[in-house]
């Protein structure tokens, strides 16, 4: 295999984060589980804990000036937020706890306001549930119907089949703009064209690019965007709604309590504008601190650097993964992320993520989140995904392993 | 500094406002509300002949917002559409330590600086000059038709 | 003032918190707003800096030992969360983002389910909104009714008129076991003993009494009990929903998406059981954490202790703050916490908070997100509340600036 | 370490098992189910003159999970209830590292003991055994009637 010019050292990277230095609690892992939740850099965590200690107060809240300060870090993180994602204004974007909780909050928000029984709701086969289940349960609580876009074999999605799917009685198309499985980038701003086109809105559930490719909410020209920050070297317990002004401005709130109205009274209540109207309680402001230097860390590396480093350990990957005799791989070969999964021999997924453990190789097995897929491909399969931190020395290891599986179960 | 906040300027006008009370039709009315703290100002304005020839004011709230609405009251009678205005901009930028505070260049209005020291009490200086703003707005929306 | 023997040191406490030591970034700030948000010991901070460092990885999910580590801490949590609290298992205990949530959660799921055209739900004049709204919105979207009961002039709230409200038709009577205004406690248990014996449950809101006095959900007798992490010295992000395991059955999910099913086909969902039916998608793991750590700091000085010493401390606030001339304080003056609201003269809330915190006190000033009960004492209001690391001498500090306030304002 | 885990025998009924099949009625029929992984067991129990007489197993999942009930089959046939319940504690004691494991005295679910080094995969292990001990449950409550 010649040398490949890889952009980015990913071991300088590394140093960037404790998960990745010697300690005593710790083996060394080669941590290859990016699609479930990122490691976090220092950055994140002490951005958090300077928090914790020092400018700890509720927001929104007049009284003091350590309060007004903490309203101020919140603030400017959904300012950062905005400008990572390029939304036209900060108000755009709504703190939720998570990809899942954002998606959420569409269905009920604007779903349970705007469906109406006989509509139609358009969902890909390669859908989490996140992206899945709520649809499904609008459709049913509100009589509309569920429509769904099937992938090709090699798991990408035609246009040509959505514009079959897509009539007049399409509300919305939701999608994913990579799938947390196969690891296919879709065409989403291609896809919100069409939906428009047929009068309908398009949700793109960026939890597995946002951290990966450059997202432009502007250029692809979705009407809701979600992803989480622990997919995206943040805090848990932090995610993004991103929507259009004048929706956040027609939907009704979701949740309902502190801080997210102007005037209650027995007989009336006054919500406050968007983002606030939908923030309801005190928010994970901790966590959107951390969000912020997730973001900040990102944008330090550069984006487009990012993407081109993960494109070319993506390529370098597929081509030794093939190197791996019984090894079925899915997914395209192109416009593809860092994220496979696959099956080796009979082996059960969860023997080999076992196998792979036992060398210290972090890998998931299962359904992914994504059972409709998970039967269309056949069942679970074992998945390692890709971040920024790894790189050429990693997938090696990965695929020593896999050999070593084949041996461990009797394969010559 | 926390003299310059609540200067005697300030507690006066809170204590004995100017121009507290209603307008008669024809009349803008205008709302301004800072749902983070609840104080109120609610803005009774007239133009007739591109000027503001009457103001009053209703509403609840701090020394700061209330007084500063009493303060705009006095200020703002009289000025055309145009010099409203510029008033606004000037009181902001005042308010925000853009501009130094002079009491001979800018009257009473001066004493509202007070607040560029107090972050949290920034949005209730400048409520009511915010909700006047809106109300030209209607103004000429009005005028326009 | 004689000297008291208060029965702990709250100086050796604040030693715990980063937030009261000397610091280039900060002032050195005498904090009373702790019906807001409490601060947080360096044992919470440290907790969730140290997931982040050297466990962080999603939970629940196949594949590597580092997920099974992660998973048996944030189960972990769960458990210390329900020995708190005495929940009978640990299934009872669901995660959540805060009270407000944990609110919305019954709103929706429960109310949604069993409430009839007809129906009423009681919730009480002192009532947060959080508290509050959900329920509004229920009553209006399930054509049930909303009944108020109301407080005496002095802020408590009377079984007899409670008893007045239950009927045949009452569902559920919604109440804070200690009011984020008067501070009043609430005899929660014989409000649950009264529902009950009307065949109606009963939720309590503990966001203010979980870290001020022991809770003992098996002893109070509630079918739900909400509170957040951020008001008990643990992260924002969190919060705590117990629920009877009987009610949880039956129930349906709220939000719902990966993680709280069993199997997904297009035609068929299968539910996960309690408690993962109710938590969609990854949760706040590192904030569960941060709450475990919270738990064990409150029981590391002891929760009895603490709600003696904190009475001990009302009742000298109590006693001081009656020295102010023209201080209105609302409230009762016994079965309350140490939760203060009050006027002073005519001077704005906002003013005095303004004059406090000039002198580097810290308390809030408004309606504390309960607008109904703020429109009955009058308006808004100033308000100091109390936590572990306060102390006579901040008191002391408080009355001062009081005294200093009225002459700022012209007041001899 | 990972030899003590997928020992000869336990590649061996996963790659052969026994008793993989139905049983015609009389039966019992309970599934077993790991969510968080997604392994699945069916079992087919056949209880006469409180004896189980007769054990089928259905299901899919890793080679711990579906070896494991294939030898739950061989080893429960035959076996009166309380022998198998006692059986059950001791496979559960073996898979948690409460007791050693010992081919003489457990015979081939000895090898079982494997997985007390890999807590991701106890539940795996388990699986069938939690299953069995529901089937045998609803055996009882069958009975009682
Ligand atoms: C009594 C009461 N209930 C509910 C809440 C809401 O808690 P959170 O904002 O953490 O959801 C609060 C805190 O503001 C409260 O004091
Ligand atoms: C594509 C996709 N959507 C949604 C989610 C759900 O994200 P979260 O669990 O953070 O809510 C995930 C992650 O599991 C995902 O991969």
């Amino acid at each position: 295999m010649a040398t490949m010019p890889f952009i980015l050292n990913a071991e300088e990277i590394r140093k960037q984060f404790p998960f990745f230095q010697p300690h005593p609690e710790m083996r060394n892992l080669i941590y290859l589980d990016n699609a479930a939740t990122t490691q976090k850099p220092y950055a994140v965590i002490e951005a958090v804990s300077h928090f914790w200690a020092y400018h700890n107060a509720n927001v929104h809240r007049g009284g003091h000036g350590v309060g007004a300060r903490a309203s101020e870090l919140y603030e400017a993180a959904r300012e950062r937020v905005a400008r990572f994602i390029n939304a036209r204004e900060s108000a755009e974007v709504i703190f939720t706890r998570g990809t899942t909780e954002s998606i959420n909050l569409v269905a009920f928000s604007w779903g349970e306001t705007f469906i109406q029984p006989g509509d139609e709701i358009i969902v890909t086969e390669l859908e989490h549930h996140a992206n899945l289940l709520p649809w499904m349960r609008l459709a049913e609580r509100r009589g509309a119907r569920l429509r769904v876009w099937p992938i090709t074999d090699e798991g990408t999605l035609e246009l040509e089949t959505l514009r079959a799917l897509l009539n007049e009685r399409t509300r919305l198309v939701a999608v994913s703009h990579i799938s947390n499985v196969l690891g296919v980038i879709t065409p989403v701003a291609e896809i919100c064209r069409l939906a428009h086109a047929a009068g309908a809105l398009c949700l793109v559930d960026a939890a597995q690019s946002v951290a990966h490719i450059p997202v432009d909410v502007q250029a692809i020209d979705c009407d809701f965007l979600a992803f989480s920050g622990h997919k995206a070297y943040g805090p848990t317990g932090i995610g993004v709604l991103y929507a259009k002004r004048a929706l956040l401005e027609q939907m009704p709130p979701y949740q309902v309590g502190g801080g997210m109205v102007q005037t209650v009274r027995w007989d009336r209540i006054r919500w406050a504008e968007p983002p606030a109207k939908f923030e309801a309680g005190t928010p994970p402001i901790g966590e959107a601190i951390g969000l912020h230097a997730a973001l900040d860390f990102i944008d330090s590396i550069g984006r487009e650097a990012i993407a081109t480093y993960e494109h070319q350990l993506t390529e370098y990957a597929l081509e030794r993964l093939q190197e791996v005799p019984g090894l079925r791989l899915f997914g395209p070969r192109t416009h593809r992320a860092g994220i496979f999964a696959f099956t080796l021999e009979d082996i059960h997924p969860h023997d080999i993520a076992t196998v792979l453990d036992s060398r210290d190789i972090a890998i998931r097995a299962g359904q992914h989140c994504a059972h409709p897929l998970s039967e269309r491909l056949g069942g679970p399969t074992a998945r390692a995904s890709l971040a920024i931190y790894n790189d050429a020395a990693h997938i090696d290891a990965l695929v020593d392993a896999l050999h070593h599986t084949r041996k461990v179960f009797g394969y010559a | 500094m926390l003299e310059e906040l609540y200067q005697e300027i300030i507690l006066d006008h809170y204590r004995h406002p100017r121009g507290r009370g209603e307008l008669e039709p024809p009349k803008i009315t205008q709302e301004g509300f800072n749902p983070s703290c609840g104080d109120e100002v609610i803005l009774d304005v007239r133009v007739e002949n591109g000027r503001v020839s009457d103001v009053r004011f209703r509403g609840r709230g701090c020394s700061i917002s209330q007084a500063s609405a009493s303060m705009l009251v006095e200020a703002v009678k009289g000025k055309s559409l145009e010099e409203a205005r510029q008033l606004i901009q000037q009181v902001l930028a005042l308010v925000k330590g853009e501009i130094e505070a002079d009491f001979e260049q800018h009257g009473e209005l001066a004493a509202l600086a007070g607040v560029r020291n107090f972050p949290v009490r920034v949005k209730c200086a400048t409520l009511a000059w915010h909700t006047l703003e809106e109300a030209l707005k209607q103004a000429e929306e009005v005028a326009a038709k």
